[in-house]
């Protein structure tokens, strides 16, 4: 068994008297592709945004390789490694592609004023390797999109945009990333497209644990180790696809029945 | 002709880049392109343009008041009354020079002001100003005037420091500081048997400025200011400082401010049902006051810097030429002093010729020039001195002088 | 203090409050259905009063009857600025509507100074205060030191009613659901078949006609009106939803009523009452930082 | 490889000086000459028929530069040669002072301009780059005016510079108190805040007298070296109007403004900037310190407002609240909105219209101001991003291919 990398412990997320998650017991191993699947509502973009910090927990905890995290700001969240895609795309349309990839890589910029301000040389041989990765991270999913390097966000297309978003969170390489939906407002096969040039980047990076929430079931199938399923903010189920696809409870929860 | 210069430098630059590398091809390259010659052409109509502008001047004189915003009532009133007074002096056969009123707008700002003066001063044109309504636009501005030296006559501003906190000697004004006026008020209404005052000032230079001579002038009287009340100019509700009065109960209520704010305090002193007597200071002595109020004006107090225009013999001419000349707006408590600070700057161009050094020589040994606002004479500051103060009472809707009124003669009653 | 100038402050206040609050509705509802703020809405205030004065002086030569030529006044009035809040909307913010928010505050902010500038040079002799007819019954209770007039009471409940007037007609109408609809998620509310447009238009207008029942009843109170009254009006309307929670129409009300509150607490502590609005603003600072979305706004998360 | 090529396109910005370009760069001066002759005739002619006239030729001399391509080639130049637009900048603000060097009140609104100019950046950082709407321009601008007055009136054997310095520091230290509510809150909600500070900056001057009241405040002439700068322009020279030294100094610090504002936007400052406005939750999310990029630009923008009050109270001579109200501070935004939010260079086009435009219309006398609505509400409903809208990020200049 490979090292644990994420686990929660009774992790609990309340709106109110609304409990989004409840007493949720959660482990993520190095190297996994976990699939996060439950019906609208059930808690899984709550669960990613309480584990990125942008949500505190009530109560409960996050550990990353056995160091306790919980309540941690977004920001250092993303030190630790951690980076994501959001369900709608929240990129910085009106800038750059490399602007928008260089923003996912804050971790390795040097923010002295010195540099930045009066050492222009020392700047430009920085942003010029910036420029290099983020076209090197670019062309390994799409030859056509690293050429537009230099074009505005908004004139992307959809599919596009899901692959400069899912650089932007891959480009510090980060050791877990976390997926939010990226199939959605896609053609199924611009998915597919999208998981194969994922999965490659993966066979590369075999060390980086992925959590993927996705309505399409043939691609949770396809793509994740294991599953699991929350409803009303609380786990139903675990285990492989298609062990868990079968299970009474995960039916009824998607079924809408008690 | 500057601009000539301009095109130019611009063409010598050019020429001084071809120098750098092989001249011949350069200029060949040059002449060969339409596009440019264009430019050129256009260029020099420019300088042709700016350099045709001169052109022979009347004699102008510059009026500097707020035609915009909040207070621009007065300044308008002023405007036209200075308007009036060129036109009247341009119509009479007897006047040696053509005349042309330059109005400038300060906006009762001082930054804006401090810019009108410049333009006005630095226009080699004009010889001289009649300038300012609001006080904190003209101390701004007095420096700028001595710097450029370009007499000028104040007309509005009422600080006793525009004329007395400098020593310069372009500097005059022909109506009277707060101090004479509230000199006068305290006097006067003390005589009139009241004891007790709350004073509702605004915070701008004039309301305040009001309340500290005001109190100053009590002080040497047996009079008491119960309490004082700073008000924003633009506020709209005083109810509550009003209900503090009320409490307070005072005998009289002061008020230093304009017209536009002395209406909402006495519209609102009838809500609260109070009936003080309103005492107000020059800023609501017009009849915005009265139409603003209506019949609540009945025996509201002013007092005014200057002699009662309307007893003149000029004020008379004044008032008649003004209304035949059909302005948009009323000439306001300080038009004739406007108008009696622009005839005054034409007499004097009239004697000494359209020089700014001697008008100012000239303007400074003014003594008992008599105007439509009583004699001027000026003082050591520029100020001046014969600083007659009308009272004035309210009486069926209109502005009444006191010795002419029914509550002198003890046919109504104040309180 | 004694209980009849309590009264009195009370009183006051109320109808000040209530005045706010008429006008930050306005800044509530705009800002609920297009996410901008409209900073002319001062203005148009002021320029309801002075319609209706013009109204007035006009139905003053045909000698109409006091309680006619009020509800003539009060229905054109109201009526007329309506129709300039449609037409600003479809002339001037609609069209801006893909560009920042800032840009729809300036241009309003500009027309507002248009309409000032208009009133000022062309209402006769429009630069000065121009009295406002009493045509309220001015019968007063003297109470102690309470003096309370029938028409203070009268126009604290007419505000009031015109606020839960058009509170019943956007919790209740079917043009109140797509007001509220279209507030909710616009793109959402075009897909159910909501004319977007027409919606967006009838809140405006509906914004300025009470905009203009405000400045007419400010007229009615104070019996004087002025070009700049909407200036200072504007920005406490403004202060007053933001701080109430833009987009709750209780936050207006109770935004309205708290500025209101804090000028007369104010007014009473210091004794240079021009302390007031720098005591009131620094209040609104404060408590911009403690509930930095109004108190009363929809708190609940962004949605990630 | 792609990559290089990419990479090498972006970054050899060298000067191309070659035969066929140099009828450019003829162009392009004759263009800046150009511009300077309209500018000078727009802040030097004062009779209505010459305005009517300058109104005419201006969309001519636009219209004029557009046909005969200079405009682009202007933009060509400015994207290709380093500091292209700062230096031309200079040197044409330079050749206006010195052509106008005897018309004293040209020169103070050209120093006018510039001063707005600078607040101008200042809120270009705030607002165009990290998204912080401030409406209290006029307020920090007012800070700095007080503080050069104070110090300068209670520590006069300062150096001048230092008074300066210190003034902006001022105005910055002032502004670190909103900081707070400014961080907690967003959008129309932080508005509030910067306008309820500037509303009450100002009744507390006016209502206060230790700043002087209502009344305002002398402020006494900046001296360098012996130097007085109310005096006139040294003969040695070439002599002018006392205003010429602070024209210079004011096109100094917005130079200087320009230059650091640019090099902000094109550093990862700038990028940080422009993310935390974009989408807060998105850069948390990737490690950017959104409080600490806000206080940046807000205490920088504010910094560069109490700059240039100081030297706008120095020059004046005098200072009172009335000068610095709330419309002040719209007439701030609207430069920058004017312009095109994030736009360095537009901001200067814009000021010069803002700060002027009223200016050239008084001889319209009481309908200037309604009129000045009218132009800004047709300019903003017809372009509504702006005179020149912000194009992308460019860290460096790039030779074009």
């Amino acid at each position: 068994m490979r090292p644990v990398v994420l686990k929660t412990v009774e992790l609990t997320v309340s709106f109110g008297g609304l409990k989004a998650l409840n007493c949720l017991d959660f482990e993520l191993c190095e190297g996994q592709f976990l699939g996060l699947i439950g019906p609208n509502g059930s808690g899984k973009t709550t669960f990613f945004n309480a584990l990125t910090g942008i949500y505190s927990p009530a109560s409960g905890n996050v550990f990353l390789y056995g160091e306790k995290i919980t309540g941690a700001s977004p920001n250092k969240v993303y030190d630790y490694g951690i980076t994501r895609t959001f369900q709608r795309s929240r990129l910085a349309t009106p800038l750059s592609v490399l602007d928008n990839l260089i923003i996912g890589n804050q971790r390795n910029l040097n923010f002295g004023l010195w540099q930045n301000i009066f050492d222009r040389k020392r700047f430009k041989a920085e942003l010029k390797k910036q420029t290099e990765i983020a076209e090197a991270l670019l062309s390994r999913f799409s030859r056509d999109l690293a050429a537009l390097l230099f074009k505005p966000v908004s004139s992307l297309s959809m599919i596009d945009r899901r692959r400069v978003e899912v650089c932007r969170a891959l480009i510090s390489e980060p050791k877990i990333l976390l997926l939010d939906e990226p199939s959605a407002g896609m053609t199924p096969d611009e998915t597919r497209a999208l998981m194969d040039e994922l999965q490659d980047w993966r066979k590369q990076h075999p060390l980086l644990a992925t959590i993927l929430i996705e309505h399409e079931m043939e691609l949770i199938n396809k793509v994740s180790d294991t599953c699991v399923v929350l409803n009303y903010g609380e786990k139903i189920a675990e285990g492989r696809y298609s062990d868990v696809a079968t299970k009474t409870s995960v039916r009824a929860a998607y079924l809408g029945e008690d | 002709m500057v601009v000539t210069r301009a095109a130019g430098a611009a063409f010598f630059m050019s020429v001084k880049i071809i120098e750098l590398t092989n001249f011949e091809k350069r200029i060949l390259l040059m002449l060969n392109t339409l596009k440019l010659l264009k430019v050129f052409i256009f260029l020099i109509c420019c300088a042709c343009l700016v350099s045709c502008s001169e052109q022979p001047e009347t004699i102008k004189i510059t009026f500097i008041g707020p035609l915009t915003g909040g207070v621009s009532a007065g300044g308008l009133g002023g405007r036209n009354s200075a308007d009036l007074a060129v036109s009247l002096r341009n119509q009479s056969p007897e006047t040696k020079y053509k005349y042309e009123l330059v109005p400038l707008d300060d906006e009762c700002k001082p930054n804006i002001g401090v810019q009108v003066a410049t333009k006005a001063a630095a226009d080699k044109n004009i010889v001289a100003g009649v300038t300012h309504y609001c006080s904190a636009v003209a101390m701004g501005t007095v420096d700028v005037y001595h710097k450029f030296g370009l007499p000028v006559i104040v007309w509005g501003a009422v600080l006793p420091d525009i004329t007395y906190g400098n020593d310069h000697p372009e500097i005059h004004r022909v109506n009277g500081t707060m101090i004479n006026q509230n000199m006068v008020a305290a006097e006067f209404m003390i005589a009139q048997g009241f004891s007790t005052w709350a004073v509702i000032h605004d915070t701008t230079d004039y309301g305040k400025g009001h309340f500290k001579y005001f109190e100053k002038a009590l002080i040497e009287q047996p009079g008491a200011i119960l309490g004082t009340f700073g008000v924003n100019p633009d506020q709209q509700d005083f109810t509550a400082e009003l209900t503090k009065i009320k409490a307070l109960n005072p005998e009289v209520i002061y008020f230093g401010g304009l017209a536009p704010t002395g209406v909402r305090i006495r519209a609102q002193m009838d809500k609260l049902g109070m009936s003080q007597v309103f005492q107000g200071t020059s800023g609501i002595v017009s009849d915005a006051f009265i139409d603003g109020v209506g019949d609540l004006a009945e025996g509201v107090l002013a007092f005014r810097e200057g002699a009662p225009t309307e007893k003149l013999p000029g004020g008379k001419m004044f008032i008649q030429a003004y209304q035949a000349r059909g302005f948009g707006e009323p000439a306001e408590a300080y038009g004739a002093f406007a108008f009696a600070a622009t005839d005054l700057i034409i007499d004097v161009i009239e004697k000494v010729g359209p020089d700014r050094n001697l008008i100012r020589d000239e303007l400074n040994l003014t003594q008992g020039h008599e105007s439509i606002v009583g004699p001027v004479t000026f003082d050591s500051h520029g100020q001046n001195t014969i600083a007659l103060i009308t009272k004035y009472v309210i009486q069926d809707s209109s502005w009444v002088l006191w010795e002419d009124s029914e509550y002198a003669l003890g046919k109504r009653s104040l309180k | 203090m004694d209980l009849g100038f309590f009264a009195q402050y009370l009183i006051n206040g109320l109808v000040q409050g209530i005045t706010y609050a008429l006008v930050a509705v306005g800044f509530t509802l705009f800002f609920g259905v297009l996410d901008v703020i409209k900073f002319s809405h001062g203005d148009v205030l002021m320029l309801g009063a002075f319609t209706a004065l013009a109204l007035f002086l006009g139905l003053d030569r045909l000698s109409t009857p006091t309680w006619l030529s009020l509800t003539i006044m009060l229905c054109l009035g109201t009526l007329t600025m309506a129709l300039l809040g449609a037409l600003l909307c479809k002339f001037l913010v609609l069209p801006l509507k893909e560009s920042p928010p800032l840009n729809t505050l300036l241009i309003t902010l500009m027309f507002g100074s248009v309409i000032r500038e208009s009133v000022r040079l062309f209402f006769p002799n429009g630069s000065n205060p121009k009295p406002f007819p009493a045509l309220l019954p001015e019968t007063s209770i003297n109470w102690g030191n309470l003096n309370l007039r029938l028409d203070s009471v009268i126009l604290i409940f007419t505000g009031a009613l015109a606020i839960v007037l058009t509170h019943l007609f956007i919790q209740k109408t079917r043009m109140g659901l797509a007001i509220r609809a279209v507030a909710q998620d616009e793109e959402t509310a075009r897909l159910m078949g909501i004319n977007f447009t027409k919606t967006v238009l009838m809140t405006f207008a509906l914004g300025s006609g009470l905009a203009a029942l405000s400045g007419i009843s400010t007229g009615l109170y104070y019996q004087e009106i002025n070009f700049s009254m909407g200036l200072m009006l504007g920005v406490i309307g403004f202060s007053a939803a933001v701080v109430g929670g833009l987009g709750s129409i209780y936050g207006a009300i109770v935004g309205g009523l708290l500025f209101a509150f804090l000028q007369t607490l104010g007014a009473i502590w210091f004794s240079v009452p021009a302390y007031k609005d720098v005591f009131a603003f620094t209040v609104i600072i404060m408590l911009m930082a403690w509930r930095p979305t109004g108190l009363l706004a929809d708190r609940s998360a962004e949605r990630v | 490889m792609a990559a290089n090529r990419l990479v090498g396109r972006s970054f050899c910005g060298t000067r191309l000086i070659t035969m066929s370009d140099l009828k450019t760069k003829l162009e392009i001066l004759l263009g800046v000459a150009l511009c300077v002759v309209v500018l000078y005739g727009f802040l030097y002619l004062e009779h209505e028929w010459e305005i009517g006239l300058l109104l005419v030729i201006l969309p001519l001399a636009i219209l004029f530069l557009k046909r005969a391509n200079i405009l682009s080639d202007y933009q060509q130049a400015a994207r290709t040669i380093p500091r292209f637009t700062l230096i031309s900048f200079i040197v044409g603000v330079l050749v206006l002072i010195v052509l106008l060097r005897d018309e004293h009140f040209a020169l103070l609104m050209l120093t006018t301009v510039l001063l707005y100019v600078t607040v101008s950046l200042g809120l270009t950082i705030q607002f165009g780059f990290a998204g912080l709407v401030n409406f209290a321009a006029i307020a920090f601008f007012g800070i700095g005016a007080y503080s050069m007055a104070v110090l300068n009136y209670h520590f006069h054997a300062l150096p001048d510079l230092l008074i300066i310095l210190f003034s902006g520091l001022t105005s910055a230290l002032l502004g670190a108190l909103l900081i707070l509510p400014i961080l907690r809150t967003k959008g129309h909600y932080a508005a509030l805040i910067t306008i309820a500070f500037g509303i009450l900056l100002r009744t507390f001057l006016e209502v206060n007298d230790v700043f002087g009241g209502p009344q305002g405040l002398k402020v006494g002439a900046i001296e360098i070296l012996g130097w007085n700068f109310s005096d006139s322009f040294p003969s040695v020279l070439g002599g002018g109007s006392f205003y010429m030294a602070y024209a210079i100094m004011a096109l100094l610090l917005a130079a200087i403004a320009y230059l650091l504002t640019r090099l902000i936007e094109a550093s990862w400052f700038g990028l940080n900037m422009d993310s935390v406005r974009l989408d807060e939750v998105a850069s948390a999310s990737f490690g950017i310190n959104i409080p600490r990029w806000k206080i940046t630009a807000f205490m920088l923008g504010n910094f560069f407002a109490g700059l240039a009050g100081a030297i706008y109270a120095a020059m004046s001579g005098f200072i009172a609240p009335a000068s610095f109200n709330f419309s002040d501070s719209l007439l701030l935004v609207s430069i920058v909105l004017l312009g095109g939010i994030g736009n360095a260079v537009a901001v200067i086009p814009a000021a010069l219209l803002i700060v002027v435009l009223p200016e050239k219309f008084q001889v319209i006398q009481e309908y200037r101001l309604l009129l000045f609505g009218i132009v800004v509400i047709l300019i903003l409903r017809f372009r509504p991003s702006g005179l020149m809208p912000r194009g992308l990020r460019q860290y460096f200049p790039r030779s074009s291919t």
